[in-house]
């Protein structure tokens, strides 16, 4: 059946892209939409606020630049995963992935770490409005990387297998994840001044 | 009670009640006019071009003009409750407030299911409040170290105003949003938890009315009634005096003469206190 | 995209890498702006200032916004109507 | 899935249960939305005793229910609140939307474009799930020890912060049925622009298609933020924080332990950023299916096909910026009021004009008289009504008066109710031959229609009258207030209409089931329509069409000069 649908592989002649493509950007335009519902509640928190924390004082700022780096740096591997699928070299492609994948781990690992240090100091969500949007936004931002790492870690390895039949389709896949990826990324840009520096 | 209400709006005892009564009146003429002018085409049209022998439908129609130049009209007409009734009549509600020297100053403080009145008493300053000092006998935490408290009066559920005295009311919370209501003086406001929302109106009738709670507050909203009695001057001050709380005792709310002992409605039977 | 061929792809991974630089570069200097404890209106702004424009870096280069076709612009342009509209949300409310 | 599969060789749960084929999801999507429409109609059966008789034992059925929402057959307020609560959110959610956008949407539009499926047919299978598996999380939160979630179905804070658990569920309930429709508006909008017919321009799409665009891009962009409030709440309930609850609340006289800092218009402010684009959710299919129906059964093109795109896709683009209007009474300054009433009043505009070029398509037409089309003529009026009387209320002022009264009730579901619930009705019986290739029984369907039609009026008429009175809603017994006493007999005569009204959609139950058995057979298209779902096969086989259709003209060319034919289909190349 799904030979029958038209678009899967190729792109559309007018439109120019595929169907996952203009799928995965729906799906980060709605993305948009929930992470500025949530922006909105920090700026609503705070303007409305008699008295609001700067982030520095209460957040640890060199381990969240460290992980600001760990994350643009996967994003980099990520879109480097594409390239070499693009430039039709498997093994590379699969060195760029799994270095995608041990770095989001790595960003969760050190977002963990920050969780249990300030759990340990007693600080909760319910602490105060600052730790309620902090771990708010941070919490869902996780989770987006967690589903980041199950997405990837499929293409690495069972959802690769579809290289050797349908090259095109696949490598228009790693760059749907990709997408998805990048806006995580992009999401913490925005997360990490916001919520650590200012 | 029975003159004050029936099917349509209920009495209007209020000096902003006819503007409001005005514009619903107005709109409803056009919702009537556009209803049955339409109902009347529909009507036409489904007899005129129904399916029978020898008719066949028509491909091309003239553009109709009518229809564009209605379309019009009503949006003009749009513009019209907008610019000459809505925004001059909400402005007066909402930002004409009356001199507050002269008005009758009220806070009321809802909770579930009972709405607290509190007067300031004769100096005219409300006592400080605390949430810790709230209690049965001290609904709105009335602190009774404060001199201006002493002479506060608190009522459960009994709104008494003078006649053709402006009245202001200041609006808050004590845990969900409620709906302060009273319908003869087409005065509505949420009462949201966290804010202070200022209301005011001026009664032109005496007579007992109610008030009732217009958001859905919990369990007991449909019973969050209270009474209104819109009296005299004279009769308003005499009831005042008489609820002032007795000197040697000070900031002892007399809660106990001030709740409704019974709702003049038939009880319902469903059992539940809650 | 302009050029999925091999040979366009070669030439873009010499952009990812230096987009990478510039990325890293920024957070090291948002970081370092931090430092200097501006007064808030400030930081806000040059913080965000500087945010804007790693996530159009990201956006532009690694989600090959840069060459992409319309029909993605006019879903993200009509995202960004609304997300605006969401953003006045908090003005609404005080 | 493999590129070989072929529908044939699947088993019976591939093929009929995890099916990855529009059309078999469209019918799961219909049949749940027509059970959940059904139960929250019940639902509505029972609040209607209590209102009609407050505090009196409910004959018979009292004696079944648990004692913790009846106690010897009298509704306990708690359970009086879970019904109104839950009554909204499964006829708004559960019900209307999956009938209207993921029944008609997903078996209608991939046929009408002239695709072989959606897009994306595995997201699709996933949606379905998503929304079945939130509607059992609804479904079972009755069961609860302290019942479903009773705050209304706007959930308003404070008051749901505070509530029983089932608010917990009501919100992940939510959460799950947000996900189906997210996954499915993606499928639509990749669907409709990458998928059509060579030859299929936008400007020959149905106007269904067109509305099923539209209100794809309001569920995708306006449904997240409340999905963020969702977080939010389910955060304040689950994790202690205060986002919603203000510094100093004391609930039942003690001070609440909470860090405060919040702010209840928060969750008003994001629950209606959705909802008031949820009201065009529910109504812009309906406009789409009456536009299908009445062109088909007048014979002619409908009227100012232009008009109506651009205006659907206004009101669309307006539904975004009139969200506050619900707020009118939260005392929200002056000038914001202003300009949320203009937009309100701007927004009806492009509602008239649809209405207006659907009224005109009537004129000069052949017009056939059998139930779809019964169903479509009547979705006008009532639609007009439901969107006329939202006019006071759309204007500040005359909204102090009528705020959260029986008015609102009665405008809300004139619309949804009479107006979009009758134009899903038409479409059941319209596209009923091209899903199982049986017409359904005309007399049933006018033993539908009348009883119907009278009815429902009866119930949401007199409605406006007790909300002039000034009768508020969500009251478990409205008989606490003089005012509402005066009105109270309107109660007792709603009551009895919609019981009544139930009654009436026993033919329909009977017709639906029956005409699978006993319908008149009929090959494609025995409507004689011009729409590409016609030109295949009734009911059409997996991959649709045996051949990609191609497209040569607009969707609705109806008695066309010249023409042997009064329907000149959009695929047939030659004259007809």
């Amino acid at each position: 059946m799904s030979s029958l649908i038209r678009y899967i592989s190729k792109p559309h002649p007018v439109t120019g892209v595929t169907n996952a493509k203009l799928g995965t950007w729906c799906f980060l335009a709605s993305e948009v939409m929930l992470f500025g519902g949530l922006f909105s509640t920090y700026v609503l928190l705070r303007t409305g606020a008699s008295h609001w924390p700067r982030g520095s004082e209460l957040l640890n700022v060199p381990l969240a630049t460290l992980n600001t780096l760990i994350l643009i740096t996967s994003s980099v591997t990520m879109v480097m995963s594409w390239a070499s699928l693009a430039m039709k070299d498997f093994p590379k492609y699969r060195f760029y992935m799994a270095s995608t994948i041990l770095l989001g781990l790595a960003f969760l690992g050190v977002k963990s770490f920050e969780y249990g240090s300030k759990f340990s100091h007693h600080h909760f969500p319910s602490t105060d409005p600052f730790y309620a949007i902090y771990f708010t936004l941070t919490g869902l931002h996780g989770l987006h990387v967690l589903g980041g790492i199950i997405v990837n870690t499929y293409f690495l390895f069972p959802g690769s297998a579809l290289w050797r039949t349908e090259p095109e389709q696949f490598t228009g896949r790693i760059e749907c994840a990709g997408l998805y990826w990048h806006f995580v990324d992009l999401v913490w840009i925005f997360l990490f001044p916001v919520l650590y520096l200012l | 009670m029975e003159k004050y209400y029936g099917w349509g709006l209920p009495i209007d005892i209020s000096t902003q009640g006819p503007e409001i009564d005005r514009l619903i009146y107005v709109v409803h003429g056009l919702m009537a006019a556009l209803f049955i002018g339409w109902f009347a085409y529909l009507v036409i049209a489904l007899i005129r071009f129904r399916q029978r022998p020898g008719h066949a439908a028509v491909y091309q129609l003239n553009h109709f003009k009518a229809p564009t130049y209605i379309e019009v009209a009503v949006a003009l007409f749009e513009v019209l409750l907008l610019v000459g009734f809505s925004f001059p009549v909400l402005n007066h509600v909402r930002n004409v407030f009356p001199d507050p020297a002269k008005a009758l100053q009220v806070r009321i403080v809802a909770e579930q299911f009972v709405w607290n009145v509190h007067y300031p008493g004769d100096d005219g300053i409300f006592g400080k409040t605390n949430i810790h000092l709230i209690s049965g006998t001290n609904p709105v935490g009335l602190d009774s170290s404060d001199p201006a408290a002493k002479d506060d009066i608190v009522m459960i559920n009994q709104f008494h105003v003078p006649v053709h005295k402006p009245v202001i009311v200041q609006l808050s919370s004590k845990d969900v949003i409620h709906s302060f209501s009273i319908p003869v003086m087409r005065v509505k406001q949420d009462v949201i938890p966290g804010q202070t929302i200022p209301v005011w109106f001026e009664a032109t009738k005496t007579g007992n009315f109610e008030i009732a709670c217009a958001q859905l507050c919990g369990l007991g909203h449909y019973r969050m009634r209270g009474f209104f009695t819109v009296e005299t001057e004279d009769q308003f001050h005499s009831w005042l005096n008489s609820m002032k709380p007795p000197e040697p005792a000070p900031a002892n709310v007399p809660t106990a003469p001030a709740m409704p002992v019974a709702s003049p409605t038939p009880a319902s039977s469903g059992g539940v206190t809650g | 995209m302009s050029g999925h061929a091999p040979e366009a792809v070669k030439k873009h991974v010499k952009i990812y890498v230096a987009v990478f630089a510039a990325l890293a570069t920024l957070t090291v200097v948002t970081v370092a702006v931090s430092y200097l404890h501006l007064p808030l209106r400030k930081a806000v702004v040059v913080a965000l200032a500087i945010a804007t424009v790693k996530a159009s870096l990201v956006a532009l280069f690694f989600m090959h916004l840069i060459s992409e076709r319309k029909v993605i612009f006019s879903i993200l342009a009509l995202t960004l109507i609304f997300f605006l509209a969401l953003l006045t949300l908090p003005f609404l409310s005080s | 899935m493999s590129h070989d599969d072929h529908s044939e060789k699947l088993p019976f749960w591939r093929k009929y249960i995890f099916s990855l084929d529009h059309k078999v999801i469209g019918v799961q999507y219909a049949v749940t939305g027509l059970l959940f429409l059904l139960f929250g109609f019940s639902l509505m059966m029972l609040i209607r005793w209590q209102l009609a008789y407050p505090g009196k034992p409910m004959p018979f059925l009292g004696q079944f229910f648990h004692p913790k929402t009846m106690i010897g057959g009298i509704m306990l307020p708690e359970f009086y609140n879970q019904l109104g609560a839950m009554h909204g959110t499964i006829m708004v959610f559960l019900g209307v939307v999956p009938l209207a956008v993921g029944g008609f949407g997903n078996y209608v539009v991939p046929l009408q474009i002239g695709a072989p499926d959606m897009a994306f047919p595995k997201l699709n299978m996933m949606s379905y799930w998503s929304y079945f598996l939130g509607g059992v999380v609804m479904f079972s939160s009755f069961f609860l020890p302290e019942g479903s979630a009773q705050s209304g179905w706007t959930s308003y804070a404070p008051l749901s912060v505070i509530a029983s658990s089932g608010q917990t569920w009501w919100l992940f309930g939510m959460v799950l049925l947000i996900t189906s429709s997210l996954l499915g508006s993606a499928n639509f909008i990749t669907t409709i622009v990458q998928l059509r017919a060579d030859g299929l321009s936008f400007f020959r799409l149905p106007f269904f298609v067109w509305a099923q665009f539209v209100t794809s891009f309001l569920l995708l962009l306006a449904f997240p933020p409340l999905e963020a409030a969702g977080v939010l709440q389910l955060m304040d309930r689950l994790a202690g924080t205060s986002f919603f609850l203000p510094s100093g609340l004391v609930v039942a006289g003690r001070v609440l332990e909470r860090s405060g800092g919040g702010n209840p218009l928060l969750w008003q402010h994001l629950f209606w950023f959705l909802a008031h684009p949820e009201v065009y959710v529910l109504i812009l299919p309906a406009m789409g299916i009456v536009a299908e129906v009445l062109a088909t059964n007048t014979r002619k093109p409908i009227y100012g096909y232009k008009a109506m795109v651009y205006s659907v896709i206004f009101l669309g683009f307006m539904s975004f910026i009139v969200w506050a209007h619900h707020m009118f009474l939260t005392g929200m300054g002056t000038k914001m009021s202003a300009f949320f009433q203009i937009t309100t009043m701007i927004i009806s505009i492009p509602s008239i004009v649809i209405l207006t070029a659907l009224a005109l398509s009537l004129w000069g037409g052949s017009i056939r008289f059998n139930t779809p089309t019964l169903f479509a003529i009547a979705f006008l009026p009532m639609f007009g009504i439901g969107g006329l009387t939202g006019l006071p209320l759309g204007l500040a002022a005359s909204d102090i008066h009528l705020h959260d009264t029986y008015y609102v009730i009665g405008h809300f579901h004139y619309v949804v109710a009479p107006g979009t619930l009758f134009a899903l009705f038409a479409g059941v019986y319209h596209w009923y031959p091209k899903v199982t290739g049986r017409k359904m029984s005309e007399f049933l369907g006018k033993l539908h229609f009348w009883p119907s039609l009278v009815f429902i009026n009866c119930v949401f008429m007199p409605m406006f009258l007790m909300g002039l009175a000034g009768v508020s809603r969500r009251l478990w017994d409205p008989t606490q207030y003089a005012h509402a006493q005066a009105v109270q007999p309107l109660n007792v005569f709603i009551s009895f209409s919609a019981w009544f009204l139930g009654l009436a959609q026993i033919p329909f139950i009977l017709n639906f089931f029956g005409s699978l058995l006993w319908g008149k057979k009929v090959d494609r298209n025995p409507w004689e329509a011009t729409t590409l779902e016609w030109s295949a096969l009734s009911p059409p086989p997996h991959g649709n069409f045996n051949h990609p259709p191609v497209v040569y003209r607009g969707p609705y060319e109806y008695s066309v000069p010249g023409q042997k034919h009064d329907f000149w289909p959009q695929d047939m190349k030659e004259k007809n």
